[in-house]
């Protein structure tokens, strides 16, 4: 049993290397992509080897569901962006000094140059010998564990990594939904153009599987969020599921939806950061400091806001995807 | 006893067809073929090892989500098949790569 | 028992692994796709088998989510590939699309 | 000879194998950081990098007797989503770039050096070679 873990561990970890190795020294873009997207499968059994299964929810929903849809969409845009001037500007030299090559295949990245291999090599090396010689002679401790154990009764939930998530740490979880946001911002600072077209169905096949699929990914959603509290899961992979099912609607829908309107938009994407700085405010004015929490009500309000951020996370996911602001609210 | 070596062919028959549309994925000549090799492994390899897992399961809760993981996959597996078939009918193989 | 699922784990990670030989060569990108298809269905497997092997019940869930979301890359492959026309083209305008040269990928 | 496996099995836990693989997968990204121009390869990279750093803190966090510290699995948890949004913003960025100037590649050098736009197209004769592969002496040790 347990030579036939250590025999899997090698080679799942030479998979994972290998595969990351072939992402990075392909010359066709559309092949990184889809070695990114196994990349982050085996990253998933990576992680429940490493007994961390809430991790491995969510690199699920992000792997399989988010990072495939967003490289091959950035791609295609890439695509269409170069097609577009090569046919409008034909005499024009391009302004790129890798020559009318890269122009000619979009997706295309050449090989790099031979004078950077030694030095990039060295560099890489030196870096990569230092962490691994660190990382096996660092000292043995027990870490937070003990720690976090002992205050479980205090946290109002069952799972220690949701405890720790929003209560114990909930700085780093109020900051980090801040992040999120800031990311979306940026997005939409680029300006309102790049919406995903419209198609229609090329078949009955598409639209039934989504009929399955949608409510089916909406219960999974609510399931994880709800067992958050005594088994793994929780806001983030709630969100990153439900933000995988609304880009498979915004890229599979036949017809162009109504626009989303700009004001419950907002404030369903502002709403994670929005709760979690009220129930820190109020912890402030009852005395039990900025996101402390009383013992009784722990419980309601940890729950109340990972409502607010799984809307919030999964709303700003598939707007980020969309990449471009809602158009028509430019009041 | 019996469930467990129900468990154990129904999981090495599984792991048949896995192996058999892994060779199919490999040896075949073009994506129409490779298609058909594969959703074999979707379809069927899937649905013996769900199906002899059900034995091992703690609960009616168990044995539902497994015959829900199936049914999931054999959506998606279709789903995928029918449009990268479709799209290689109409765009050709290579169109693409560019 | 738990050796035995742990060995069809281990086996079905070397067909994933085998099955990265068709995402290197290609040649189209119709054959990577299915090939990231394929290995979906067999993490979903690999997850399953490791949720009895290790006895960690919460696998199954990610097994749950591996499989509502497989289907998510494919249609952002045939959805968006090869696709350029602006939101207002009419419908099956892809014909309009074999006016650009093909070229055949040279790339292993 | 059995007792010589015994104990290179027992050596071999996920705690020191993992975050092995993590530092490998961190050297990894950054040497393909460094040498592709490809913004998107360039922002792939700077992703494997970070799954490297998640391998490290989770397989440090799995180390030793009882269940994982689960303060590193919360922060790698925040930590993805932070990843994957900002990769979102990224790829934004990238498509902007491209729209404004036409192409998505980071340039070796200042456009106007004469010695690094000789060098590209040298580098461009070189292209149907095949990818020019990192060594293959990057795997972990086993």
């Amino acid at each position: 049993m347990n030579g036939l873990l250590v025999l899997f561990d090698l080679v799942l970890l030479a998979g994972i290397v290998g595969v990351a190795w072939r992402c990075l020294a392909s010359t066709d873009l559309f092949r990184a992509a889809v070695l990114f997207v196994t990349f982050g499968l085996l990253l998933a059994l990576a992680w429940v080897r490493l007994e961390a299964p809430d991790i491995a929810l969510a690199e699920a929903a992000i792997g399989a569901g988010i990072t495939g849809a967003l490289l091959l969409v950035t791609l295609e845009r890439l695509r269409s962006i170069m097609a577009e001037r090569r046919s409008g500007r034909p005499h024009t030299p391009p302004p790129d000094p890798t020559g009318p090559h890269a122009l000619l295949r979009a997706l295309h990245d050449p090989p790099p140059e031979r004078r950077t291999f030694i030095p990039a090599l060295t560099f890489a090396l030196v870096v990569g010998a230092l962490l691994v010689t660190t990382l096996w002679h660092q000292p043995p401790s027990m870490g937070l564990e003990p720690v976090v154990d002992a205050h479980m009764d205090a946290s109002g939930v069952d799972h220690p990594v949701t405890a720790v998530l929003l209560n114990f740490r909930a700085y780093d979880t109020f900051l980090e939904l801040a992040i999120v946001l800031i990311a979306l911002l940026g997005a939409w600072s680029l300006g309102r153009h790049d919406l995903i077209p419209a198609r229609p169905a090329p078949g009955p096949i598409l639209p039934g599987t989504l009929r399955l699929l949608v409510p089916v990914a909406i219960v999974t959603g609510v399931y994880v969020l709800w067992a958050g509290s005594h088994a793994p899961g929780g806001a983030f992979q709630a969100g990153a599921i439900l933000g995988a099912a609304g880009i498979l609607l915004v890229l599979a829908r036949p017809r162009q939806l109504p626009m989303a309107p700009g004001v419950p938009l907002r404030l369903g994407i502002t709403a994670g950061v929005a709760v979690f700085l009220l129930v820190g405010l109020y912890g402030l004015a009852a005395g039990h400091g900025f996101l402390g929490y009383d013992r009784a009500w722990a419980y309601p309000l940890i729950i109340l806001i990972e409502v607010a951020a799984t809307l919030s996370i999964a709303l700003t996911l598939v707007a980020l995807f969309v990449a471009g602001r809602p158009a028509g609210d430019d009041a | 006893m019996i469930a467990n070596a129900l468990t154990g062919v129904l999981l090495l028959a599984g792991l048949v067809f896995f192996a058999a549309g892994t060779a199919g994925l490999l040896r075949f000549p073009d994506v129409y073929s490779r298609l058909h090799a594969l959703t074999k492994a979707d379809n069927v390899g899937l649905g013996l090892v769900v199906l002899g897992l059900m034995f091992q399961a703690s609960g009616p809760a168990d044995i539902l989500k497994l015959l829900l993981i199936w049914l999931l996959v054999l959506a998606a597996g279709t789903t995928a098949a029918h449009m990268v078939a479709q799209r290689t009918w109409t765009h050709g193989e290579f169109e693409s790569d560019r | 028992m738990n050796v035995f699922y742990l060995s069809a784990a281990l086996f079905l990670l070397g067909t994933i692994l085998l099955g990265l030989v068709r995402v290197l060569r290609g040649p189209g990108s119709g054959d990577r796709m299915l090939a990231a298809q394929l290995f979906g269905t067999t993490g979903v497997t690999i997850l399953l088998l490791l949720s009895l092997a290790l006895e960690e019940s919460a696998l199954m869930d990610v097994a749950l989510v591996f499989a509502l979301l497989a289907v998510v890359a494919a249609v952002a492959f045939v959805r968006q590939h090869g696709l350029p026309e602006p939101p207002d083209t009419p419908i099956h305008s892809q014909q309009a699309e074999s006016a650009e040269p093909e070229e055949p990928n040279d790339d292993r | 000879m059995s007792g010589l496996a015994e104990t290179v099995v027992h050596a071999l836990t996920p705690g020191l194998l993992y975050p092995t693989g993590g530092a490998t997968l961190f050297a990894l990204g950054l040497y393909g950081l460094i040498r592709r121009h490809h913004l998107v390869l360039r922002i792939l990279a700077l992703n494997i990098m970070g799954s490297g750093v998640f391998m490290v803190l989770l397989g440090v966090a799995a180390r030793g007797e009882g269940p994982p510290d689960p303060v590193a699995q919360a922060l790698t948890l925040t930590g993805i989503v932070v990843a994957v949004s900002a990769t979102a913003f990224a790829l934004g960025l990238v498509v902007h770039l491209t729209r404004l100037t036409g192409h998505a590649v980071m340039l070796p050098g200042p456009p106007d050096d004469d010695a690094a736009m000789a060098d590209t197209s040298r580098g461009e004769h070189h292209a149907d070679g095949g990818p020019d592969a990192p060594p293959s002496d990057e795997d972990p040790p086993s």
